[in-house]
């Protein structure tokens, strides 16, 4: 049980993902101060604010309806963080989850490698709201190496803990990479030059999620 | 400079809290507090119009809750302080307003108002509703370039607003009323200098930090920094800034619709001693202001610091500026 | 908080320089920027109007100057920032808008103002010139006695020129017009807070300090400290304190005419969330406005904070209130 | 010469008024910020740039149409105050001058005596405008000690130098003692308690005015 392979039959249920947003929740609020200061820097300072807002939203409505399975879970908290966010986070991360759920199906079980196929149409989904690409110093930025770490684990088979334990590892410092970048996309894009030097907000944010998907897969392992 | 303490309840209920006085200040208008949207009243009669509406992070007002009524918007959203409202809001504003000649979605250009109200207007497509958006994006600070999100929207929205408005007023069919709103975009250009940061409720502390003889050159209205550092100076030299970067970007020789805009802190004894330098340097560019406005209209909270915005001023946007309006910041012939 | 960065090219200039703004952003108006006297565009037709002057120090726009205009002051005379005007000035304007029925002066009550006015009226009259001065005082922080120069005026300004000024355009006589202001002024009461300082140009200091969580209770509009410095509050316990004070002095229960005046760097957002509480604390009273506005009228420069003035509203009042103004800070009807 | 009686023929000219408006233009330009700040303390802050705008113009007045008796000068410093000062003071002080040089008349020399006697002229129209008395914390608080020690060293026989030296010293020492007191007339009056523990800007002018006047006595005589 503790060694959990990527092509473990143990699949992850919808109890799961009500953990990783849970976990999720938590994180954005206690990071919450950290988020909006990095966005007052290169940005209007309300992301920590808008994601703890959207989070918030997000666990009431699960509590409220709870879902029957993953799909379903993902799709309710991406529509959640679309009525409740607003700005450019909300329909971004909206998306990803949205479509992250809808590519689960009704599944009541799906395995880390379905998940990750679907974080990977989320992703895709943000790529083309958005329109960014990595470099541009966005929560794409985290999004992108942490999936092809993701990926790369679950396929050499390492543990499932292990490949989403490496992929939060690669998402931290994803985001820390973006501070010498300057941005393309977003607000941070309006500084020109002086976005340079300050880690994107969006992209600490997607290190949370990743950190704490890794952390319900390790809890799940337990 | 911008400071902590503020005439609010708390952060959380500050967009509320102004929402319900709006209404009980306003009976012109319709609030609904809790989804955050302000319509005109009820017995407004506008079957056959075509319904505007807008909407965007709060902290800007008056804009844009202060701009609904007859001549102007049908419904506005407010989302949290300068943050996009939610696409839930656009569409409820839209099926509410919407008189059966469709809907015209003014749109300040940045990532998360665009993509709000893009997913707004996929939902009402889903209702059998017509839309429209116009993105509004005249802030020359802001190279317009594959390299960055695009030029923000500031002083423009107000005037596609009004223009726009009184032209559906009229009439007009949802094309002609987006057309005239692009052509206002097309033919505006803003640029704004601040002395000092703004505080948001949330963040409780400024969004940036100056010296005492520094202002920031090329700002935004969401208490972002601006593109560059500069020495504080007199009056002429800053109107005369904000001229160069709006008059280097589009020639305005001829007539022009001229706002000075306050961002929030700047008395307007001084915002009159702004435009006095911009109509100045404007006259000598052989631009001539034939509309203008002068106070806080489209603002950044508690921000010191002014913004210029022109307009070309064509005879058939003369004569749209001037009918009649009547909503709680702009208000003739009614 | 106040700022020592402003937009001026000089302490010395500014009050010429937002004249010369003011001249060159309303055609309505005709400004004697070197006498720093505004008044109508000379096409106005005021034949055997009584005409409506009044004046007092720059910092407080749009007060005067701002309010003139049909259905308004036929004139208004510019002193330093916060410095009365001198009798030549209220001489000259009395003079040229005078129209054979008599100069109504309307005078804040501030030492400064009504020894100036006094003076003015004495050389008018000397000129064959009838004039009758009101003095309005409604500011309740100051205790209306023999130890002090008795209350200040402030709010009530704005009421007494609307009101007046209606009357005036009806074709009512110098007493009639008079009266009416008196009334406005017997039955109108104002108390103000502030959350900072502000800082006139010439001193480029702030006129007070306060501690991070203080805020000055019963302020006027002059930069002066209030009665007493409190810890800040929600809006909701600071609007009940003006409330409080407001209506402890003058009974207002029924109906009221009720302005939320920010001082002038307060957000118009936070303007909205006060109104919100004023009016529920009046209701709680049984005081309903009838009529209201909310933004930055009497202003204090860079001043953060708000004040509150109600006039009882009997259905004359508001009729008056409800007449056509076409002024640069106050228009409906026209 | 350097002893100059009270009783002495020796009058005062309009050169001696130039010299006195000139002295006290100075000291009100030295002193400016002081005064201001004073002000800021307990009214508006704008007490020295008044009175500075005041005296600059009445030296520039004087300089464009130079009066031909005492009286002519001290009305035109009058009506110069009161046309481009403004304020309390504006009024106050161009009262101070105006009804002091009316008093005067059109004699070309005045004794110290009648200069006494005429400032009391001027003394009883400020109070009659501003209805203060002693002890309201204003620039009456100095008028009258000052006039009266001016009074007693002239009836007393002093030196004429003498006895506006020591009117200027209680000028400056009554500005002085405004400080514990409450203000009851003025801007400082809507302080009430708190205006105690600061010094009154327009008593702070007034010794100005008087240490001017004596420095002109004190010129001449040498
Ligand atoms: N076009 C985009 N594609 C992907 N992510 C984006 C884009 N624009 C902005 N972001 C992300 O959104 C974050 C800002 O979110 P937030 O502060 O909540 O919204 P807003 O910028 O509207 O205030 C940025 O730090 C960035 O990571
Ligand atoms: N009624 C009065 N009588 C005599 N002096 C007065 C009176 N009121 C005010 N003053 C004096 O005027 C001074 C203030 O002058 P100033 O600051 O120039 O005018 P303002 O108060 O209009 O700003 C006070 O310090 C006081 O000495
Ligand atoms: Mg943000
Ligand atoms: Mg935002
Ligand atoms: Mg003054
Ligand atoms: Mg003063």
């Amino acid at each position: 049980m503790s060694d959990a392979h990527a092509g473990d039959a143990a699949g992850l249920e919808v109890g799961f993902f009500l953990d990783w947003i849970e976990r999720t929740a938590s994180a954005v609020a206690a990071e919450k101060e950290r988020l909006t200061s990095l966005d007052a820097a290169i940005g209007d300072g309300d992301h920590g604010t808008n994601l703890d807002r959207g989070f918030t939203a997000a666990r009431a409505a699960l509590e409220a309806k709870p879902p029957e399975f993953p799909g379903a879970a993902l799709v309710q908290v991406g529509t959640t963080l679309i009525s409740s966010v607003g700005g450019a986070s909300g329909p971004l991360y909206g998306t990803v989850f949205r479509r992250t759920g809808k590519a689960l199906g009704e599944a009541e079980s799906v395995s880390a490698r379905e998940l990750a196929d679907a974080i990977a149409a989320g992703l895709a989904g943000v790529q083309k709201l958005g329109g960014a690409s990595v470099g541009d110093k966005t929560m794409v930025d985290v999004f992108v190496p942490a999936l092809d770490a993701l990926l790369a684990g679950l396929a050499d088979g390492a543990s499932v803990d292990g490949a989403f334990g490496a992929a939060a590892d690669v998402a931290e410092s994803a985001a820390r990479s973006t501070i010498p970048l300057r941005a393309r996309k977003g607000r941070a894009s309006y500084l020109g030059e002086r976005s340079e030097g300050h880690e994107d907000p969006g992209a600490a944010s997607a290190a949370l999620l990743w950190r704490a998907l890794a952390e319900s897969v390790g809890g799940r392992a337990r | 400079m911008s400071s902590m303490k503020k005439l609010i309840n708390s952060p959380e209920s500050v967009v509320s809290d102004a929402l319900a006085g709006l209404a009980a200040a306003h009976p012109g208008l319709t609030v609904d507090v809790e989804r955050r949207i302000v319509r005109r009243a009820a017995h407004a009669s506008t079957a056959g119009k075509v319904a505007l509406v807008s909407g965007g992070g709060s902290g800007h007002e008056p804009l844009h809750a202060g701009f609904v009524g007859p001549g102007m918007l049908d419904a506005a959203c407010a989302g949290e302080v300068f943050t996009s409202p939610v696409p839930d809001q656009m569409l409820a504003a839209a099926q509410a307003v919407d008189a059966g000649a469709g809907v015209l979605f003014l749109v300040k250009n940045y990532t998360g108002d665009v993509l709000n109200f893009q997913m707004a207007a996929e939902l009402l497509e889903d209702e059998g509703i017509e839309s429209r958006s116009v993105l509004i994006n005249d802030d020359v600070a802001v190279e317009d370039s594959l390299y960055t999100a695009g030029r923000r929207g500031t002083g423009a929205t107000l005037f596609a607003e009004k223009i726009a408005g009184a032209l559906a007023e009229r009439g007009a069919d949802l094309a002609a009323v987006a057309g005239v709103a692009e052509r206002v975009n097309a033919t505006s250009r803003s640029f704004g200098i601040a002395l000092g940061p703004c505080t948001t409720p949330a963040a409780g502390q400024p969004s940036f930090q100056l010296g005492e003889d520094e202002i920031e050159v090329g700002i935004g209205i969401h208490g972002e920094p601006g593109r560059r550092r500069a020495p504080m100076a007199p009056a002429a030299e800053l109107a005369g800034l904000a001229v160069e970067a709006v008059c280097a970007d589009l020639d305005f020789t001829g007539d022009a619709i001229a706002l000075v805009n306050g961002m929030g802190a700047s008395p307007l004894l001084e915002l009159y001693v702004v435009y006095n330098e911009v109509q100045a340097a404007l006259k000598s560019r052989g631009v001539s202001i034939v509309r203008n406005l002068v106070g806080n209209y489209v603002t950044s909270l508690d921000m010191p610091g002014f913004s210029v915005t022109l307009c070309r001023a064509d005879a058939d946007l003369v004569d749209l500026w001037d009918a009649p309006v009547n909503t709680p910041a702009l208000r003739w012939g009614a």
